[in-house]
């Protein structure tokens, strides 16, 4: 059974700046990751190579097994993303933005779906109300909805907590945690400890695009993780 | 098959997403009618002469007002970096470029669709002919082939409204060539057998440019 | 060294052009036509727009290099034979509005060889344009590549469209070159400037890729200060 | 300005041109080339 998501050497560079120095991570299926690390260290620029948004300038990304590069538009029927933007299109309604994607995914039975999904985010009220008049926080399940659209077996979220009180943060885990529990993998990169320790099953801490510490998020308290997470950032500020 | 159904899903979303709010339709339309009254202001004519340079008006108003629609064409993938969302789909990058420049082909024939019997009306030249709609269209074609992948370029510089309409006017400039000698053509009562050099030219612009920036598009989206 | 090679080359190969250009081509002209053929100009008239063409040419090949290899030296070679491009356009343009002045008594016409190339310089020019917009370098030289792809696609059918607009055929004056002299001079004309526009390339690239290296050993200096 | 006076003109204007054009690469090249041997010696002093 191949892992999830397998990295190495991944290496991604904009002209001179470098952001990521050569990355190997192997994420069984399944099980949930959490990327933390101050901002520039590369947690965008790495979600954003897995999510095959962004080539990488040289090393090898395996899904299921499958090379990255070569099979990009199968696997991609795999990958979810929920990125900080909520790619969705504020003229269009709720219900018309997710029929666009289910549409560009190709799901079947596509209303059924929608209003699955609707019902997930508990957003159903709304569904016929354009994307515009949404606030933060229904913008972000929205995301999430269009996310889970077509069932991903891998889920890629980059900050999910930006703009979330901890109530929706909260119901949003809950979401996330409840469809396809346990045969989903899920990587996400976050600022929050408390709640990322809460949910993950694997911690990793990038700094200046490498690896700077890796664990099982058992081994780890609270505690442990801000001071672990001190040590390494701690390079930079000497 | 899947190539297709994404193309006509990004088409019909930039379709609804213009209807709703037709903001770009209806300024579009009044520009276009403004150039038309310029022109009307600019040469009082006697209608002989109006008729040589008719198709000359009808594409300088058609040329602009492209240019104007097509710079916004790629500003509903800015806003919520919804590029990004396209990208993520499993579907290759050229189908995002066939879908926006289905999109704009749509709006830039409800245009011409408009300003034409607009035309006919104010300058009450018979331009309602089958020769001068098909060369329009075909023109349209090729006009709208390379705004789209310029208007991909241009909408991530910094000045975007000059832009494009500097890099894009010089290279469209044979198809807008052709489709005035064209119409011309047609207006003087002639029909396919005289235009047919012309007709070679757009329809060999249309080819070169609907397949380069077919391969050239994934370039421009992909970081 | 080499570039300073082909320049003293090529300041030899246009000395030899002028030479045979201004002994040789006024003998000619017997029945005194006033044909172009028969004018000293035409003699890097016709080379200056070739090198100018084949300068787009480069852009075009430099630009699908870029987008292949995405090394920053096909941008540099993009870029330096664009100039170049520019330049040699500008002085077709030039000479032959002097050319136009000189046989039609006015600077400009709207002859089909002087349109084209107006069209090409500006969609050229505008190829800078774009560069000047754009800050990062990586996504500067991509959309330039694209650019620089496009826009030579599109040099064929500018000319192709001007020439059928004015009633010009390309062949009725470049090539009815009857006398052996003619063709001599026309041939090292071109060879003298294709030579020139190789060295200004060479020695473009080599001051591109100094400045290249400039910015990077600031960038170290700065490194090292606050490191 | 006779036909001649043309011919000279024109040929004034490349070499000129190209005259101007060398000579500004020429003086960017000695530019560079001074400001990169200055850095290179203050890289080896610190």
């Amino acid at each position: 059974m191949p892992p999830a998501v397998e990295t190495s050497g991944l290496v991604k560079s904009f002209g001179h700046y470098t952001a990521l120095r050569g990355i190997d991570l192997k994420v069984p299926v399944g099980s949930t990751l959490a990327v933390f690390g101050p901002n520039g260290a590369g947690k965008t620029t790495l979600i954003k190579i897995l999510a095959s948004i962004m080539r990488p300038t040289s090393g090898k990304i395996l899904i299921e097994g499958l090379e990255l590069k070569d099979n990009a538009e199968m696997l991609r029927t795999r990958l979810g993303l929920v990125a900080h933007q909520s790619y969705l299109y504020g003229n269009l309604s709720a219900w018309e933005n997710l029929d666009f994607y289910a549409r560009m995914y190709g799901v079947e039975d596509r209303s059924r779906r929608i209003g699955e999904l609707l019902d997930l985010v508990n957003m159903t009220g709304r569904k016929h109300d354009r994307l515009s008049t949404f606030s933060r926080g229904m913008q972000q399940r929205m995301a999430l909805a269009r996310a889970l659209l077509h069932k991903p077996s891998i889920l890629l979220l980059d900050e999910p907590e930006t703009g979330l009180d901890q109530q929706a943060l909260g119901a949003m885990w809950d979401i996330i945690k409840r469809e396809e529990a346990g045969r989903r993998t899920i990587i996400f990169t976050s600022h929050s400890f408390e709640r990322a320790l809460a949910v993950c099953d694997d911690v990793v801490i990038l700094e200046r695009g490498r690896i700077a510490f890796k664990a099982q998020a058992c081994t780890l308290n609270l505690g442990g993780l801000k001071q672990k997470y001190q040590e390494c950032t701690a390079v930079v500020e000497k | 098959m899947k190539f297709w159904s994404s193309v006509a899903a990004i088409a019909w979303k930039d379709v609804l997403s213009e209807l709703r709010t037709r903001e770009i339709i209806f300024s579009v339309l009044v520009f276009a009618v403004l150039v038309l009254v310029i022109f009307n202001f600019a040469f009082d004519l006697s209608p002989d002469l109006m008729l040589q340079i008719a198709p000359g008006i009808l594409w300088v108003a058609f040329a602009f007002s492209g240019v104007l629609a097509l710079n916004r064409a790629f500003i509903p993938e800015r806003e919520e970096n919804c590029l990004e969302g396209l990208m993520g789909c499993p579907v290759g990058r050229e189908a995002i470029y066939v879908g926006k420049a289905l999109g704009s082909l749509f709006f830039m024939v409800l245009v011409e669709a408009v300003i034409l019997p607009v035309f006919a009306l104010l300058f009450n030249i018979a331009v309602l002919q089958p020769e001068l709609i098909v060369v329009t269209l075909l023109a349209t074609i090729g006009f709208v082939a390379v705004g789209t992948i310029f208007s991909a370029l241009a909408v991530n510089t910094r000045a975007r409204e000059m832009v494009l309409p500097i890099l894009f006017l010089p290279v469209v400039s044979p198809v807008i060539i052709a489709a005035v000698k064209a119409s011309a053509i047609s207006l003087n009562g002639q029909s396919w057998g005289d235009m047919t050099i012309w007709l070679a030219i757009i329809l060999a612009f249309d080819i070169i440019y609907l397949t380069v920036p077919f391969l050239v598009f994934p370039y421009v989206v992909e970081e | 060294m080499r570039i300073r090679i082909l320049l003293i080359l090529s300041a030899i190969l246009i000395l030899a052009t002028l030479a045979l250009d201004m002994l040789l081509i006024p003998s000619l002209d017997t029945q005194n036509t006033g044909f172009i053929q028969y004018s000293p100009v035409f003699y890097w008239h016709i080379p200056v727009a070739w090198v100018a063409l084949f300068a787009f040419l480069c852009v075009f090949i430099a630009s699908i290099g870029y987008l292949w290899k995405r090394t920053a030296f096909w941008d540099i070679v993009a870029m330096t034979s664009a100039e170049l491009g520019v330049v040699f356009t500008s002085l077709f343009l030039v000479t032959g509005s002097i050319w136009a002045k000189f046989a039609w008594g006015t600077w400009w016409t709207w002859d089909a060889r002087l349109t084209s190339s107006l069209v090409l310089w500006i969609i050229y020019v505008a190829y800078f344009l774009l560069r000047a917009y754009i800050s990062s370098p990586e996504q500067r030289a991509r959309f330039a590549a694209v650019f620089g792809i496009l826009g030579f696609v599109d040099v064929p059918i500018v000319i192709m469209t001007l020439f059928v607009a004015k009633e010009m055929h390309p062949g009725d004056v470049a090539f009815h070159l009857d006398k052996p002299q003619m063709i001599l001079t026309l041939v090292t004309g071109v060879f003298a400037f294709s030579v020139l526009y190789l060295g200004l390339l060479f020695f473009g690239i080599h001051l591109k890729e100094d400045a290249a290296e400039l910015t990077r050993l600031k960038g170290l200096m700065e490194d090292n200060d606050n490191g | 300005m006779d036909n001649a006076g043309y011919i000279v003109a024109a040929f004034a204007v490349v070499w000129v041109g190209l005259f101007i054009f060398i000579f500004v690469l020429v003086q960017r090249e000695k530019a560079l080339r001074k400001e990169i041997s200055a850095l290179k010696e203050s890289m080896k002093k610190t």
